[in-house]
């Protein structure tokens, strides 16, 4: 993975700049309020093409399957290298999709579309960059990257305690940045004095030796940036706020993206940087993500904002992939992943269907909602099946990957898996409860009584049908998982 | 050198500090600007001083620039205290705090 | 010996005359309190040897400062008769204010006084108007220059800002 | 004087000559907003000819240099002059001031800023500084129907004259002590082991108090917002950037020439380093006025640049010219946009009246936004190199608790960086107010932002370049 | 065959994705003539694989999941016990398709409620094929979330979808540990298949067979609604007719049964967990009798005396006779379907009344209902010669032929079960057929398409013994051979087993008498303690609600309140309100006064210059 490899087609350069690309041309063409929603659709319909192609490189000897890596500021040590494998992929992937979904599902977004289309397709920049830097000045640019389109999305097209949601958002994260910065640039004056050579590569910077209080200094710092994205249990108080104020597509992207940015930075970074600390780290990670199953899904089973309830039902969600992760094994880790993306589409899926009953009733509070299967059946149907999904209902998509952290856990940790599967219970509590609260029972007066629009099949049905293939088949996406979950395994632990 | 270095240093930092107790002390502007000539030639004096010590000329021309430079500062001073007298009819500093925070 | 005598003399004389002329309520005995003060400090520039500096300290600060500093005095009417008791301030005001200065004087003093800048082997020290103003007009001639521009500025500056009529038809800045 | 020393002076000539030219024939040829163009022209020329001649003989007079780094800074305080002359036109119009006066004063403010980054004499730092700060007393009170542009005059004058008066005794005890005004000579005539003669601190303080006025340090930077928030927003904008840098690209080698034996020196310089950090940023929390903030945040930043004034030598000094340049676009850019939304009569400054005017002028608060965000160090602007650049600096050299501090307090600014921007975009605006604003100053708002940007995106040229500055 | 049975299982499947997805979207029969042709496809192809189940059929479909060791299929396994079950699921499935047609017939979203109980069907048949216990779970939780949709099928009224969501919740608690056994299970063997595991069961230590035991009774106790986990079943008569026939009565309250016997190897190494299981069965059996007892509403009744019925089944799997189990299960199968299919005629022909006081004289309503409903009744009751007579007796006859104590009471709880259980069926007999009819509802009489189906059950249910006929009857017992168990079955001498049935039909007819002499005629029945404490189901509910719900509620709160907003959002805003506070203070000193920001430069000096004075003297 130095210069020495040969010239390919640039083809992860281009994913990642052609939103840019895009975001420039939705501000030139500013006069007519329509463009910009065609030129981000247009856009990111190529980006996932581009993803999907990305399928067909076949991982190399290293477990990269794209490499790219070229000088950018030498006299800083900065390079700018990419690299996609495996877990990288189905991430993009996930991106992708998920911001087609936004966009479209946004069409009909009329406030200052000429700013919210390009800071949609910024973020998607920034997303798909944190999956694929390997240098960790580039990994924090795009890392930091993220935020200030989330910000605006929440601020500006956000619902009543917007501003406030946003602020909240960004100093947490911001926090937890620039612990991260600090530990990048004393990591790599450390081993530049060791070495002599400065630089930001990762695989440079893991031959750095260090002394345990270091390594544990510079692994908390790292994940302190890390624990707020995720988010792991104390540092989560941002994420109700930004996910109920959020609008659609933001949340889509919150849920869905922004959260598993946190998970890969962790697997990508803290734990090859800093194995011994790791390990250390795991019972506590373990400890930490029951807490977060349980905490978040008892708050939850209290909300009447319903977006309020999905958003902790995210956060118990993640406490499991961070049980699965702190159980350390094939099984469990590829669990982890495989319950990120399929937890990415229902939780975006269940947004979105939520969304559209905001849009037809005009509000999200549970008492005032009720009864909604009879005048929309086929959006509550939808709701019914993602609401499912999400309880981790076998054969739907959640259940594979939640399953298989479960046993991998067990394996090695019996009691933390026990406590999991208990957590789980409460997840259908709080689920149906929402179920209940929202298409079951007397019905409330909705403005709108249509049901789907032509636009909402369109992203609707594809959802449904991954919930359902993820569910059921969601072998291919193991056999890709495989090697780097491996790879990963061994390079993080002693 | 008639007398010791030390002594006119003394002489120099009484007078400049004197200076800078009436700048502190007044709200007149005027004063104020009264006191800062004090401490201007509290340093025209140290210069002059030093000029004599290390027997070198230069000290004493650092001293003309002082005067030259003085005199520029006071002309657009006094201006000014002729510009705020008009405006406010005062030149007590203390009717100048409109801006505060 | 008598140039040393007659340096003490004229420093307490400058001091005392500053001391009077900054607790003076009127603007006017001010000014001319500090006449004195300079007096006594041209002289004593005269004694270490700088007669043109001397000189000149009689002509711009006595001289034309000092004038200025009266003619706008007059000017604005500023006599202690307007309500002395608005500008000047109190003794309990000075008291303070003393103590800060004493306290730094104090500490500059300690500092300036610990390295020795004796006056031992330090010969009368007499410089001509020749060498002087050769080595201004070589050495610094650059400065003059600079020195020009800086008066010819600041006379553009205090004659804009002081241009007395206010400018027609701008409305009041509101803020 | 001779012809050598003439050539290497002839962008600072250009000025000040130009300035008075511009004062005379303006004199018999009253155009307006022509005078700035001409004036802008001529910082530009000097501004050229300072980047690309490079005269035989460093030395000029022995007051001056034209080293490399003198001639980056003149290049930076020239253009800083040039983009104000050119975006203020419309602003001094409509207030009755533009002209040849202002012209020619800004001019030579611009000569004065370039000579005291030049000076190697103590007497050259000191006629140089009294050039330019003299004239800012005029500028800041130059808008005559204000009753706070009189107020910040005064206070500014009141100040100036103050820190005057302790710079020359500085300068006199210095010299006292060592005998020469020439900086190094003295500096080394200091030192007495591996410190300073007690005459040479006792001179040292005096200098820093005097520059902690100019560059606003904590606890010499309460005049800062009132003058700020009083001076006409273009002067604010030079007061920001260019006034202040000057001063501290002269401060650089000061502090460096003093070597090892600067070590008390450092440790005040570290000590008001901290409390200019902390202090500026708790106030700036509280700040509901645009200019204020401003104010509050260029006391911050320059606590972040003593950083790399502590360390000094090469490697700081890279720093500090970096973070100088990004720095100065980013405040002088959003000093810009309060000159551009100015009204015929007054400033909008309180975020109450910006609420929502993000969506009518949108190009101008995305400019202030990103100025803003610079200004945090938020990627991909060209601030977050600067900080980054300045803090791996001072993590190399051992400044590590106070580069963490830095940290915490630019966390922390980012607060008071976003409440504007949380004004303008994510408030509605009820007081429809109308402000236009003219092509030269989108002109300019647009190139800041196109510097930030590029900066932040593509460091190496300018890093190169400063790299290149320090021989 | 292979394909035979793929079809058995993906029929119903293929009809359920069908009608949810274009259900809405056709002509109003298609939804329903698809849903009954896929269940009936899949029966007929059911028994077309039945040959081959004696040897045991297995078909992989495809691999499900597979990450490191671990591995599962998507795999179907055809033996004795499933092909008997499925035969008996996918059958009586038609047959309550068939009467739904009738019954759902002017409802205006039929097509959600034959989705849903295709999909139930599909589940149903993963439980009973599964090869590996994932796919068993994967049908466990689909069977939940279709009687979950099938309760609250009228979601209108509140506590409909509140029932149907208990019924989840509670069921949901069961799996909680039947997850935990799966895990373990496959910690200790590497696998989920169940072949593997019956196999190597042996190699467990007992303490561990024991807990994995009584894990897997909880999590049938969930679905089955035995002890403690029962509160669901009497709600969840909410839901229409035909879903009380087929999931609360026939099939998947059964499923736990199932499992337990699926995995008897098991289970049955350790007697504890067998102890436990059969006092689980025969405790519900007579809690649920006493309940029925109790009840007003037809539908209440026969939830509680299915509860019951299903104790026996767990007292038979306790007791070690899975045949005696599956015996019953499938009599119990055919005749409760038949009751509750025959109730929701009757509650037709009352014109939508449920409450049996409130009935009678049905008989000469509709002469048909009340042959076949007694036909049930008698059936339940334990009639002589009738299915569940046989069933229930051989089941009593294993516990008490162990002899030992223990078993000993289970036989004498079993019998005084069977007598009350006797009783409250001819109680409802009376109350609903008897005398007049005492509400004002003009009822309508049932469509044939309700009624025939209701034949093939009377019939089934009635010669049910046949299939199982002990050799006193000169039967073979031919259920406990295929099932393979034929030789293990205890065998005891002739006069006992005289005694026993004879015991059996002198408790049946106590039932009789007693209830003869009590409701011959009406009588308005006065308010007793002892009434309302059977007609709450000896008051659980309110007593789960003040242990459980109601600490659950405040803990949520607590967490809430205190933990959330109180720690964690404090120490954020908290933070901001100390910067801002302390910047408010610095601010004071900028108060516009010249004079005092040159205090500013004093005390600046003063201390720069002091500390120059210290360093230059020390």
């Amino acid at each position: 993975m130095n210069a020495a490899t040969p010239f390919q087609f640039p083809l992860l350069s281009l994913m990642l700049w052609l939103p840019v690309l895009g975001a420039v041309l939705c501000l030139v063409c500013y006069k007519k309020p329509d463009l910009p929603r065609w030129v981000a659709l247009i856009t990111t319909a190529l980006v996932f093409l581009l993803s999907l192609v990305a399928i067909s490189a076949e991982p190399a000897a290293s477990g990269w399957r794209l490499l790219e890596d070229c000088s950018w500021i030498p006299s800083l040590g900065i390079r700018y290298s990419l690299g996609m494998d495996g877990i990288s992929l189905l991430l993009v992937i996930l991106t992708t999709f998920l911001q087609l979904v936004a966009i479209v599902i946004s069409w009909r977004q009329d406030k200052f579309p000429v700013l919210f289309f390009p800071l949609l397709l910024i973020l998607e920049t920034g997303i798909i960059g944190v999956f694929i830097a390997l240098d960790l000045v580039l990994f924090y640019l795009f890392w930091e990257l993220m935020l200030i389109p989330m910000f605006f999305l929440i601020g500006v097209w956000g619902h009543e305690k917007r501003i406030q949601a946003a602020v909240k958002f960004f100093f947490f994260t911001l926090t937890g940045s620039l612990c991260l910065l600090i530990a990048v640039i004393s990591l790599y004056l450390l081993h530049g004095q060791q070495t002599g050579d400065y630089s930001f590569a990762l695989d440079a910077l893991k031959q750095t030796d260090l002394t345990a209080t270091q390594e544990l200094i510079f692994y908390l710092c790292f994940m302190a940036a890390f624990a707020v994205k995720v988010p792991i249990f104390p540092f989560h108080s941002w994420l109700p706020d930004a996910h109920a104020e959020a609008p659609v597509a933001g949340t889509v992207d919150l849920a869905g993206l922004l959260l598993k940015t946190g998970v890969y930075g962790m697997i990508r970074f803290a734990f090859p940087l800093f194995p011994h600390a790791a390990e250390k780290s795991l019972p506590v990670l373990a400890v930490l993500g029951i807490i977060g199953l349980f905490y978040a899904a008892w708050i939850a089973n209290l909300q009447r904002d319903i977006k309020r309830i999905v958003a902790y039902s995210s956060i118990s969600h993640l406490g499991l992939v961070l049980i699965g992760l702190a159980a350390w094994n094939q099984i469990a880790w590829e669990g982890s992943m495989l319950l990120m993306i399929n937890h990415g589409i229902t939780t975006a899926a269940v947004f979105i269907a939520i969304a559209l009953f905001h849009r037809r009733t005009g509000t999200r509070d549970i008492e005032k909602l009720g009864g909604l299967w009879q005048s929309q059946p086929n959006l509550s149907a939808f709701f019914l099946l993602f609401c499912m999904a999400s309880l981790g209902l076998p054969g739907l998509a959640n259940f594979a990957g939640e399953i298989l952290i479960l046993i991998g856990t067990f394996t090695s940790h019996s009691a933390w898996a026990i406590l999991a599967v208990g957590g789980v219970l409460f997840s259908a509590l709080y689920t149906l409860r929402m179920v209940q609260g929202t298409i079951w029972g007397p019905s409330c007066e909705p403005f709108e009584r249509q049901d789907l629009l032509a636009s909402e099949w369109l992203v609707l049905i594809p959802l449904a049908i991954l919930v359902v293939v993820l569910g059921c088949y969601p072998q291919p996406l193991l056999e890709v998982l495989r090697d780097p979950v491996s790879l990963l395994l061994q390079g993080g632990h002693p | 050198m008639i007398v010791p270095m030390g002594h006119l240093l003394i002489l120099a930092t009484i007078l400049f500090l004197l200076g800078l107790a009436c700048v502190i002390a007044w709200r007149n502007l005027i004063m104020i600007l009264i006191g800062i000539e004090v401490m201007l030639n509290a340093v025209c004096l140290t210069l002059v001083g030093a000029s004599a010590y290390w027997q070198r000329i230069d000290g004493q021309i650092m001293v003309i620039f002082m005067m030259a430079m003085t005199s520029a500062e006071v002309s657009i001073s006094l201006a000014m205290v002729v510009y705020l007298q008009r405006r406010k009819n005062s030149i007590d500093i203390r009717d100048f705090d409109e801006m505060r925070g | 010996m008598i140039a040393t005598l007659i340096f003490y003399i004229l420093g307490a004389i400058a001091v005392i005359a500053t001391l009077i002329a900054i607790t003076r309520r009127n603007p006017v005995h001010a000014v001319i309190y500090l006449v004195n003060c300079f007096f006594a400090l041209a002289l004593i520039f005269y004694l270490l040897g700088a007669p043109l500096v001397a000189a000149w300290e009689v002509i711009i600060y006595a001289g034309a400062i000092m004038v200025l500093f009266l003619f706008i005095i007059m000017m604005l009417r500023l006599s202690p008769t307007t309500d002395p008791s608005r500008y000047s301030p109190r003794w309990v005001q000075w008291l303070p204010v003393l103590l800060i200065a004493i306290a730094l004087a104090v500490c500059t003093m300690l500092l300036t006084g610990m390295d020795n800048l004796s006056a031992e082997g330090v010969p009368r020290w007499y410089a001509s108007p020749r060498d002087f103003g050769y080595s201004l007009f070589h050495e610094y001639a650059l400065a003059i220059e600079i020195a020009s521009f800086q008066l010819l500025f600041a006379a553009v500056g205090a004659f804009y800002v002081g241009k007395p009529e206010a400018l027609r038809g701008v409305k009041e800045e509101g803020r | 004087m001779t012809s050598a020393a003439l050539i290497a002076l002839i962008p600072q000539l250009i000025l000040a000559l130009g300035a008075t030219a511009v004062l005379l024939i303006g004199a018999w040829l009253p155009m307006k907003r022509g005078w700035h163009y001409v004036g802008a022209l001529l910082a530009l020329v000097a501004a050229l000819l300072s980047a690309t001649v490079q005269p035989a003989a460093l030395d000029v007079a022995g007051l001056y240099t034209s080293a490399p780094y003198a001639r980056f800074c003149s290049v930076l305080w020239s253009l800083t002059v040039a983009a104000t002359l050119f975006g203020s036109g419309r602003y001094s119009d409509q207030r009755r001031f533009g002209g040849s006066e202002y012209t020619s004063l800004l001019l030579f403010a611009a000569a004065g800023m370039n000579l005291l980054s030049m000076a190697i004499s103590l007497v050259g730092l000191f006629l140089a500084l009294e050039a330019f700060t003299l004239v800012l007393y005029i500028l800041i009170a130059f808008n005559r129907n204000c009753n706070r542009g009189a107020e910040a005059g005064l206070k500014y004058l009141v100040f100036g004259g103050i820190a005057t008066a302790f710079l020359s005794f500085g300068i006199a005890l210095i010299y006292t002590a060592s005998g020469s005004f020439m900086i190094a000579e003295a500096f080394n005539a200091l030192r007495a082991g591996h410190d300073l003669t007690p005459l040479g601190l006792a001179g040292w303080a005096m200098l820093l108090v005097a520059i902690g006025f100019k560059i606003s340090l904590v606890p010499f930077h309460l005049w800062t917002p009132d003058v700020y928030q009083g001076a006409p927003a273009p002067v604010s904008g030079v007061l920001a950037t260019a006034a202040k840098g000057a001063v501290l690209t002269a401060f650089l080698p000061l502090l460096t020439l003093l070597g090892d034996s600067g070590e008390t020196v450092r440790q005040i310089v570290w000590l008001l380093a901290l409390v200019t950090m902390l202090g500026g940023t708790l106030t700036a929390l509280v700040q509901t006025n645009l200019k204020r903030m401003l104010g509050y945040s260029s006391v911050v930043q320059m606590g972040y640049l003593l950083l790399a004034l502590l360390v000094g030598g090469v490697s700081g000094g890279k720093a500090l010219l970096f973070y100088l340049v990004v720095y100065t676009v980013a405040t002088f850019g959003a000093f810009a946009v309060i000159t551009s939304l100015a009204q015929e009569t007054r400033e909008l400054q309180d975020y109450e009246e910006l609420a929502g005017l993000g969506y009518r002028y949108p190009k101008r608060a995305i400019a202030l936004a990103a100025c803003l965000f610079s200004l945090a160090g938020i990627p991909p602007l060209a601030g977050f190199f600067a900080k980054f650049i300045l803090f791996r600096t001072a993590f190399a050299h051992q400044y590590t608790g106070l580069a963490v501090v830095g940290i915490f307090a630019s966390l922390v600014s980012v607060y008071y960086y976003l409440r504007p921007v949380v004004t303008l975009f994510m408030r509605q605006d009820e007081k429809r107010i109308d402000c236009s604003g003219s092509v030269s100053e989108y002109l300019l708002l647009g190139g800041c932002c196109v510097v930030l940007l590029l900066c932040g995106i593509f460091p190496e040229p300018l890093l190169a370049l400063v790299a290149a500055v320090f021989p | 065959m292979a394909l035979l049975l793929t079809l058995t299982l993906l029929l119903p499947l293929a009809g359920g994705v069908f009608i949810s997805c274009f259900g809405e979207r056709v002509a109003k029969p298609i939804p329903v003539v698809v849903s009954c042709a896929a269940v009936i496809a899949s029966f007929l192809t059911c028994l077309g694989a039945f040959s081959a189940a004696g040897e045991g059929l297995r078909v992989v479909l495809f691999s499900w999941l597979k990450s490191g060791s671990f591995q599962a299929d998507v795999g179907l396994h055809f033996d004795p016990l499933a092909a008997i079950m499925a035969l008996m699921v996918t059958g009586v499935a038609s047959l309550i398709h068939l009467y739904a047609a009738g019954y759902m017939h002017d409802d205006p979203d039929q097509s959600r409620f034959f989705a849903l109980l295709n999909l139930f069907v599909f589940a149903m048949l993963a439980i009973v094929l599964a090869d590996n216990l994932l796919l068993m779970f994967l049908g466990w939780e689909g069977v939940g979330f279709c009687s979950y949709g099938l309760i609250g099928f009228w979601y209108r009224k509140t506590e409909n979808a509140n029932a149907g969501r208990k019924a989840f919740i509670v069921t949901r608690i069961g799996d909680l540990f039947f997850t935990v056994a799966v895990l373990w299970l496959f910690k200790l063997f590497g696998t989920l298949s169940i072949e593997t595991i019956n196999a190597r069961a042996g190699e467990l230590g007992l303490v561990t067979v024991t807990i994995l035991g009584l894990l897997l009774l909880l999590g049938a106790c969930g679905k089955s609604a035995q002890l403690p986990l029962m509160t669901w079943l009497a709600d969840a008569m909410a839901g229409p007719t035909p879903v009380s026939a087929l999931i609360h009565a026939a099939t998947m309250v059964t499923a736990g049964v199932y499992l337990l016997s699926r995995l008897f190897p098991l289970v049955s190494l350790s007697p504890v967990a067998m102890g436990a299981i059969a006092i689980v069965g025969v405790v519900t059996a007579l809690y649920a009798a006493s309940c029925a007892v109790g009840q007003r509403e037809i539908k209440r009744v026969l939830a509680y005396s299915t509860m019951s019925q299903v104790g026996y089944m767990f007292m038979a799997v306790g007791v070690g006779s899975v045949s005696a189990a599956m015996f019953h299960l499938l009599t119990h199968a055919f005749f409760k379907s038949l009751l509750f299919m025959g109730a929701g005629c009757i509650i037709n022909l009352a014109g939508h009344e449920n409450d049996i006081h409130l009935m009678g004289g049905m008989r000469k309503r509709s002469k048909p209902v009340f042959l076949l409903f007694m036909a049930g009744l008698i059936c339940l009751a334990g009639f002589p010669l009738s299915g569940g007579f046989f069933s229930k007796d051989q089941i009593l006859a294993t516990a008490f032929a162990h002899g030992d104590p223990f078993h000993l009471a289970i036989y004498a709880v079993g019998i005084l079960t069977a007598a009350i259980t006797s009783f409250y069926s001819f109680r409802l007999a009376y109350l609903v057929f008897a005398g007049d009819y005492r509400g004002e509802e003009q009822g309508h009489a049932p469509s044939g398409l309700m009624i025939w189906p209701l034949v093939p059950l009377a019939l089934f249910g009635l010669a049910g013994g046949l299939i199982n006929l002990p050799h006193l009857f000169g039967g073979h017992s031919w259920l406990a051979d295929w099932l393979g168990q034929g030789e293990e079955e205890f065998h005891l001498s002739v006069h006992s087993e005289y005694l026993l049935i004879a015991t059996a039909i002198a408790v049946f007819l106590i039932g009789l008498i007693l209830a003869h002499l009590r409701y011959r005629r009406f009588r308005e029945p006065a308010e007793r303690v002892v009434g309302r404490f059977l007609l709450s189901g000896w008051y659980f509910d309110g007593l789960y609600e003040r242990i459980l719900v109601r600490p659950f509620l405040y803990l949520c709160r607590f967490v809430w309140v205190g933990g959330e907003q109180g720690v964690v959002e404090g120490i954020v805003y908290g933070f901001g309100r100390t910067f801002t506070h302390w910047g408010k203070l610095l601010r004071l000193m900028t108060n516009g006064r010249i004079s005092t920001y040159l205090q500013g430069f004093v005390w600046g000096l003063l201390v720069i210059i002091g500390w120059f004075l210290l360093r230059s003297v020390a």
